[in-house]
């Protein structure tokens, strides 16, 4: 990683002696008392943007208190504004004894706010930072001439793309709600289903351009101290231009290991991030994406689908079963044709053999190749499948995968089998609920299949103890990724390869949580706590 | 930790680089060979492989212009030596882990097969699980040039219906070719090989004709059994004769025996069932053989006048089949015994595994003894099922 | 030295993977040479002498329970000799990997791979092990937690997938062996299977957290793995013969090839032979760790990482030098590693008690 | 020949990746510790590779317990 710092440190010099014109906003710069003054640095500091509606009203009997109401166009509700704040100070008052107060008193704003503003939420400012902020993201600012102090009334309302289906974790039994890109949307469908006062959020901007709010969510008395205090700590330590998307966050606080694996889970699904608090994990909200950002991630946890602890749980074991044979298929699929037909044919039944053999006969290139190119060509139409215009998206399919699958072994350039072992791959590679693992794994065939060419399945073998060697080296948020396969914690096995029935289901993960294990009160539980 | 990785990645791209794909070979590379005959031409061995032609054995592509199989020999004076020199004439590299059959001329089991076989043991690419049968009255190059219909490969057929015919019919002794090591290498047991025949002109069995025809003239047809003194062929037991070993051996599974009615005619028997003991013991300073055979029979098919519905007609039967059955043995107890004097049953290890001590005095004279060893017969024949009727039709019509 | 502690059952789990390591393939050939058809009675008495080692160990172990082997060497025998003795058991466990590394790439090209060169295998697997040694102990720890279940799945679908091809006559006539040889090929096994975990005295006790249960987990570990080998040797005797076994170069991977139910569960033993690279894998692994932490310690540096690079290196070249052919590397095993072994398997521990105790009392 | 080159280009990489940071690190102990075990690999690697005949330590080991070896064998042959 030496040259890879190097490279980086020496690019950063370059950009960093050319001077930076973007301007600083220093928290403490307190407001002017002067009106006038107050609207003429705010114009200036946004460069007269035409969005930032600034209005100068005058109220009082006599009209000679100076108002001024600045806000974002789009981002805050222009009729609440309209009812609540312009309406009131300058119809409503007027006349009242509340205006006669206004003209003597000094303490205006007080006065605004107790009785005048009509709005829910109102709070003082007196510094030019918190007043950008609080604009940008869609407040109303009140500003008294003569008063180095202004209010802001919450009037937050943009566009929202509403509650959706699911797009990538669908489920044929469960909710079907997703999050959305607010925030306190999404918070709400969260709290909407956990409604103890225990489930806490603690929210914090992160981004020094973009200010993006960034919410940790964890259930107290539940989630490990440890871990909500190193999310703490790991979010505080960011320091970036700018958050988009949860994937930033993301990246920025995984635990520093170079892994392919995930070791952040995310989830587009409320009852997904409800399951996992109660587990005792911490959820990290951010605004402006659909994705909520959940910690400690173990391996497991891209694994099991939502969908398992709504069906039976005989059946939702069987399926996890099945996704783990998936998953292996999935790791190995090519990588172990290859390796039985270039290195042991003895291997194979000898009808099976000599069927493969005639199919490869006149194939022009060796089972390596085949099984790369094959899974190249897979790849170049899974990706174009996602990027292109949906519309077309079925023409896509029906030439990726018909006639050039097709055409190709009819042409003797690829063997039947191949096709069929590749498409097996592809089609596993998608029982995992997780997109981001299968996109690990999908990764981690390639390596596995050039191991493979080589080395035959002595190869795999030592790519899979390397593997499990690396697996077992990562951890989560201090949390071993493995767990609880490795280290071993046999209570915690009922939900793992299996699904125990819920009754079963007594305790939460050891190792995430150290207090408050007990889930299901029934029988058994009390028997165990009798210390029978 | 990303220093390890650095250098991780580092070896994983220079180790292929160094090492090209030694062992790798494409399938579409491979002469996959599922028989092999090995003749003795002189002081020379001649080995003789049968190849299969995938494109022309798969169910999806055939072209129907070739035959299914290939036969290459070459001759050399070593196994290994006439199967490299074999590539001289081979388009491919020949791959013999998949061999169904081996094939060893009747010259070169007469010879001694012993020294002949180290080849096979020694190189990893073989599996010890083909059968191995000596080619009666022709060479194995002859068996193998013989194409068969049906099954389109001929060393599949000859295994299938080896395999096959030691189970339901008792004769033929399936010997893989680790047991035949076994065999080889052990000291109280020498060896039986089953011996194939071509049936017909072995001319004619070479084209593609012979697999075309409905009433194939050449066919390959497991006879007799060979015996082996030490690695040497002696001699050949007849179908009865075999039956008789398989049935000492332990090797009968099923098969089918005639027995005639106390009135006159015959009954066809189902052997369903049959262990034998087989017991060693030293009596009075001398080994004896103690063999118990139990056999659950039913009747298969009722050529004459009889009662079936009788217990004591079943009991009669019973001791009539065990009579039968007892005559067989002893018939091929007495020609292996004095005809070529050759423990082929493994009564030696019988008495090894009963007195180990006594054993060490007999072995070096076991030879001698054996032809005078004293065996106990006693079979014990049981009818256990009489078919879907009771008593058959044509009686019924009678009356 | 690191602070890091495995848990109890792990080191069960590394003591059974270590135990049964190589000796699960080369036993088995070498045993049934002296012992004939009763090599199994062999077996169960090695084991029983091997129970008696581990009781040593224990001792030894507990002489300090917060030291490696390599500081108890140097805290009982002083600094001098110490450092003397200490050399030499390095150079023991350098050279042992560097065998055992020989055996994997010398295994895979005799029997599975004959075209590629044993060099391949070595560097391979070499740097596989060394990655594990840089993750360290408690990560290897983990990987067997994990990886044992699937030996343990493996083991029993050997056992019974090969049971119809178990003739009990080949175990006949039971005891029949004499003393010497039954003498020798006891000493054989205890050579192979228990002379080596000395070496784990560098992880047991300091890295295991309750040294109490590890001491019982030392004899349940070596116990299992001691049923484990004594059911292989059975096993390759009575399907395989005594003559067959002690004439193949690897009998246990022959018993594997000898699995056939129906015609689509045969011709499976290469997957059996990775229930054996995973069992040297941890054996290597662990040698390969006491030499690389001992090495550390001899020259008084914090952390071991820096050095699994280069003594990697060189267990590679080892690998290649140690034995020049197969016929050697048998003659070596039968003959000079008993008493190589011996020298640090047994009389190391007891030198290191009597000095102990000599010591304590003055 | 190709072979030395590629160990020597390992070995350089090998340094550069362990041995630099130790040096830059203060590790002077470490530093000095891991370039003289990765010289005296390198060079085994390269004689190796020359087909330099280097002395297998086994036989040393022979020699040393050869009669210990030989009273073995006698003694339970």
């Amino acid at each position: 990683m030496n040259f890879f710092e190097k490279w980086v440190s020496k690019s950063f010099k370059e950009s960093f002696e050319r001077d930076s014109e973007q301007q600083q906003i220093e928290p403490e710069i307190p407001l002017h008392t002067s009106l006038q003054d107050n609207i003429r640095d705010i114009k200036k500091t946004l460069g007269n943007s035409t969005d930032i509606v600034i209005r100068e009203v005058r109220i009082g009997k006599s009209g000679d208190q100076l108002i001024g109401i600045v806000y974002t166009d789009g981002l805050a509700d222009k009729s609440a504004i309209t009812d609540f704040i312009m309406e009131t100070l300058m119809l409503n008052i007027k006349g009242t004894r509340l205006d006669k107060k206004i003209q003597s008193s000094t303490n205006i704003l007080q006065l605004l706010k107790d009785y005048a503003l009509t709005i829910g939420d109102i709070k003082d400012v007196s510094d030019f930072k918190t007043l950008y902020n609080s604009v940008l993201s869609g407040e109303t600012l009140i500003l008294i001439d003569g008063h180095a102090e202004g209010l802001l009334a919450s009037t937050r309302s943009w566009q929202d793309r509403g509650v959706t289906e699911p797009s990538a974790e669908s489920v044929v039994r469960g909710p079907r709600e997703s999050f959305s890109e607010t925030m306190r949307t999404n918070t709400s469908l969260i709290r909407r289903k956990i409604k103890d006062p225990n489930l806490w959020l603690e929210t914090r901007q992160i981004g020094r351009v973009t200010q993006t709010d960034v919410a940790i969510m964890f259930i107290k008395g539940i989630a490990s101290d440890k871990i909500v205090d190193e999310v703490r700590a790991r979010l505080d330590r960011i320091d970036i231009d700018g958050i988009l998307e949860s994937g930033y966050i993301e990246e920025l606080i995984q635990d520093d290991t170079f892994t392919p694996f995930p070791t952040v889970f995310n989830t587009e699904r409320p009852d997904v991030v409800a399951a996992e608090l109660l587990e005792g994990k911490v959820a990290i909200l951010i605004d402006g994406t659909p994705f909520v950002l959940v910690v400690p991630a173990l391996l497991i946890s891209f694994i099991h689908s939502p969908e398992d602890y709504y069906q039976r749980a005989d059946i939702s074991s069987l399926v996890r079963i099945l996704r783990y044979i998936g998953a292996f298929i999935s790791l190995l699929g090519p990588s172990l044709y290859v390796a039985l037909t270039t290195f042991h044919p003895q291997m194979l039944p000898t009808a099976m053999l000599i069927s493969i053999a005639s199919q490869r006969e006149g194939v022009p290139f060796p089972a390596f190749l085949e099984a790369m190119l094959m899974e190249l060509a897979f790849e170049i139409l899974r990706e174009a499948g996602l990027r292109m215009p949906r519309t077309i998206g079925t023409a896509l399919s029906v030439v990726g995968t018909l006639v050039i699958g097709q055409a190709a072994v009819e042409a003797g350039l690829v063997s039947a089998v191949m096709v069929i072992v590749v498409s097996l791959t592809a089609i596993s590679g998608f029982v995992f609920p997780s997109y981001s693992m299968s996109s690990t794994i999908r990764m981690l065939r390639f390596p596995m299949i050039g191991l493979a060419a080589t080395f035959g399945l002595f190869g795999i073998i030592v790519g899979l103890i390397a593997l499990i060697l690396h697996l077992c080296s990562l951890r989560t948020f201090g949390v071993p990724y493995m767990s609880p396969f490795a280290p071993l914690i046999l209570t915690d096995q009922k939900d793992t390869i299996l699904r125990f029935p819920r009754w079963a289901l007594l305790s939460r993960p050891r190792l995430i949580n150290e207090k408050n294990m007990i889930r299901v009160e029934n029988e058994l539980t009390q028997k165990l706590k009798r210390g029978e | 930790m990303r220093r390890v990785m650095v250098i991780s990645c580092l070896f994983i791209v220079i180790v292929p680089l160094i090492s090209g794909c030694w062992s790798k070979r494409e399938l579409n590379e491979l002469a996959i060979v599922v028989a092999i005959g090995i003749d003795k031409v002189g002081e020379e061995y001649e080995v003789t492989v049968q190849v299969v032609d995938p494109s022309e054995v798969s169910a999806s592509k055939s072209s129907g212009g070739r035959t299914p199989v290939v036969m290459y020999h070459a001759k050399g004076e070593s196994m290994f030596e006439a199967i490299r020199k074999m590539t001289t004439v081979t388009p491919r590299k020949l791959y013999f882990a998949h061999i169904r059959m081996m094939i060893l001329g009747e010259e070169l089991a007469v010879q001694g097969i012993g020294q002949t076989l180290d080849f096979f043991t020694r190189d990893q690419e073989l599996r010890a699980d083909f059968y191995v049968a000596v080619a009666d009255q022709s060479s194995a190059k002859e068996v193998l040039s013989i194409l068969t219909p049906l099954e389109k490969i001929p060393a599949n057929k000859m295994f299938n219906s080896l395999k096959s015919s030691s189970e339901f019919w008792a004769p033929t002794v399936p010997t893989r070719f680790d047991e035949l090591l076994k065999d080889l290498e052990s000291k109280g047991r020498n060896t039986v090989l089953t011996t194939i025949r071509i049936e017909g002109d072995p001319k004619q069995g070479t084209g593609k004709e012979n697999a075309e025809k409905i009433n194939n003239s050449v066919h390959l047809r497991y006879s007799d059994i060979a015996v082996f003194k030490n690695e040497k062929m002696v001699g050949l037991l007849n179908e009865e004769e075999s039956k008789g070993y398989n049935y000492i051996r332990n090797k009968v599974k099923s098969t089918a025996g005639i027995i005639a009615c106390p009135k006159g005619g015959i009954i066809t028997t189902e052997v369903k069932d049959s262990k034998t003991k087989v017991k060693g013991k030293m009596a009075k300073g001398k080994p004896r053989i103690d063999v118990t055979i139990r056999s659950d029979t039913s009747i298969a098919e009722v050529d004459c006048d009889i009662n079936l519905q009788k217990t004591e007609t079943i009991a009669e039967l019973d001791k009539i089949a065990s009579e039968k059955l007892k005559g067989i043995i002893e018939k091929s107890l007495d020609t292996i015994q004095h005809k070529y004097k050759v423990d082929i049953f493994g009564f030696g290890e019988a008495i090894h595994r009963a007195d180990p001590k006594a054993w060490y005095k007999l072995e070096k004279e076991w030879e001698e003894i054996f032809p005078e060893l004293e065996v106990k017969l006693k079979v014990d024949v049981k009818t256990k099922g009489l078919g879907t009727v009771m008593n058959s039709l044509p009686k019924k019509q009678k009356e | 030295m690191e602070t890091i502690k495995i848990s109890v059952r792990q080191f069960t789990i590394l003591v059974i993977l270590f135990s049964v390591g190589s000796s699960m393939l080369i036993i088995p050939g070498i045993i049934a040479k002296e012992a004939k058809q009763d090599a199994w009675i062999a077996a169960i008495l090695g084991v029983g002498v091997a129970l008696l080692l581990v009781k040593l160990y224990n001792v030894v172990g507990s002489i300090e329970p917060n030291m490696t082997l390599i500081e108890i060497i140097e805290k009982v025998l002083g600094k001098w000799v110490g450092k003397i003795v200490t050399i030499a058991f390095l150079f023991f466990t350098l050279v042992t990997s560097g065998e055992f590394l020989y055996f994997v790439g010398n295994f895979m090209s005799t029997e599975i791979m004959p075209e590629t060169p044993i060099l391949a295998f070595n560097i391979l697997f070499a740097i596989v092990v060394i990655i594990g040694v840089r993750y360290g102990l408690e990560t290897f720890a983990r990987s067997a937690e994990i990886i044992f279940p699937w030996f343990i799945v493996l083991f029993v679908l050997f056992i019974i997938l090969i049971s119809p091809n178990v003739e009990i006559q080949n175990i006949q006539p039971v005891l029949e062996i004499k003393t010497k040889p039954m003498l020798h090929s006891v000493l054989l096994f205890i050579s192979v299977f228990s002379l080596s975990p000395i070496v784990l005295l560098m992880i047991f006790p300091i890295a295991v957290n309750d040294a109490q249960q590890a001491q019982k987990a030392f004899f349940k570990g070596t116990f299992i793995a001691g049923i484990i080998l004594v059911i292989i040797i059975t096993l390759t005797i009575v399907v395989l013969g005594t003559e067959a076994t002690a004439h193949l170069m690897y009998p246990s991977y022959a018993l594997a090839k000898r699995i056939e139910i129906g015609n689509f569960l045969q011709r499976i033993e290469v997957i059996m032979a990775s229930m054996w690279i995973i069992t040297i894998f941890f054996k290597l692994i662990i040698y390969f760790y006491a030499s690389v932490v001992g090495f550390a310690q001899l020259v008084n540096i914090k952390d071991y990482r820096p050095l699994t690079l280069p003594l990697g290196m060189i267990i590679v070249v080892l690998s290649i030098i140690v034995h020049p052919n197969i016929v050697e590397s048998i003659q070596y095993n039968n003959g000079s590693w008993i008493p190589f072994g011996a020298t640090f398997g047994l009389l190391l521990p007891l030198v290191l008690l009597i000095v102990a105790k000599v010591r304590k009392r003055t | 020949m190709w072979m030395s080159v590629l160990i020597v280009v390992v070995v350089v990489v090998m340094f550069t990746a362990e041995a630099i940071p130790l040096l830059k690190k203060g590790n002077i102990k470490e530093f000095r510790v891991f370039s003289v075990l990765l010289l005296f690999g390198t060079s085994l690697s390269i004689a190796l590779s020359l087909k330099v005949a280097i002395p297998s330590p086994i036989d040393w080991i022979e020699f040393i317990y050869k009669p210990l070896t030989d009273w073995l064998q006698t003694t339970l042959k």
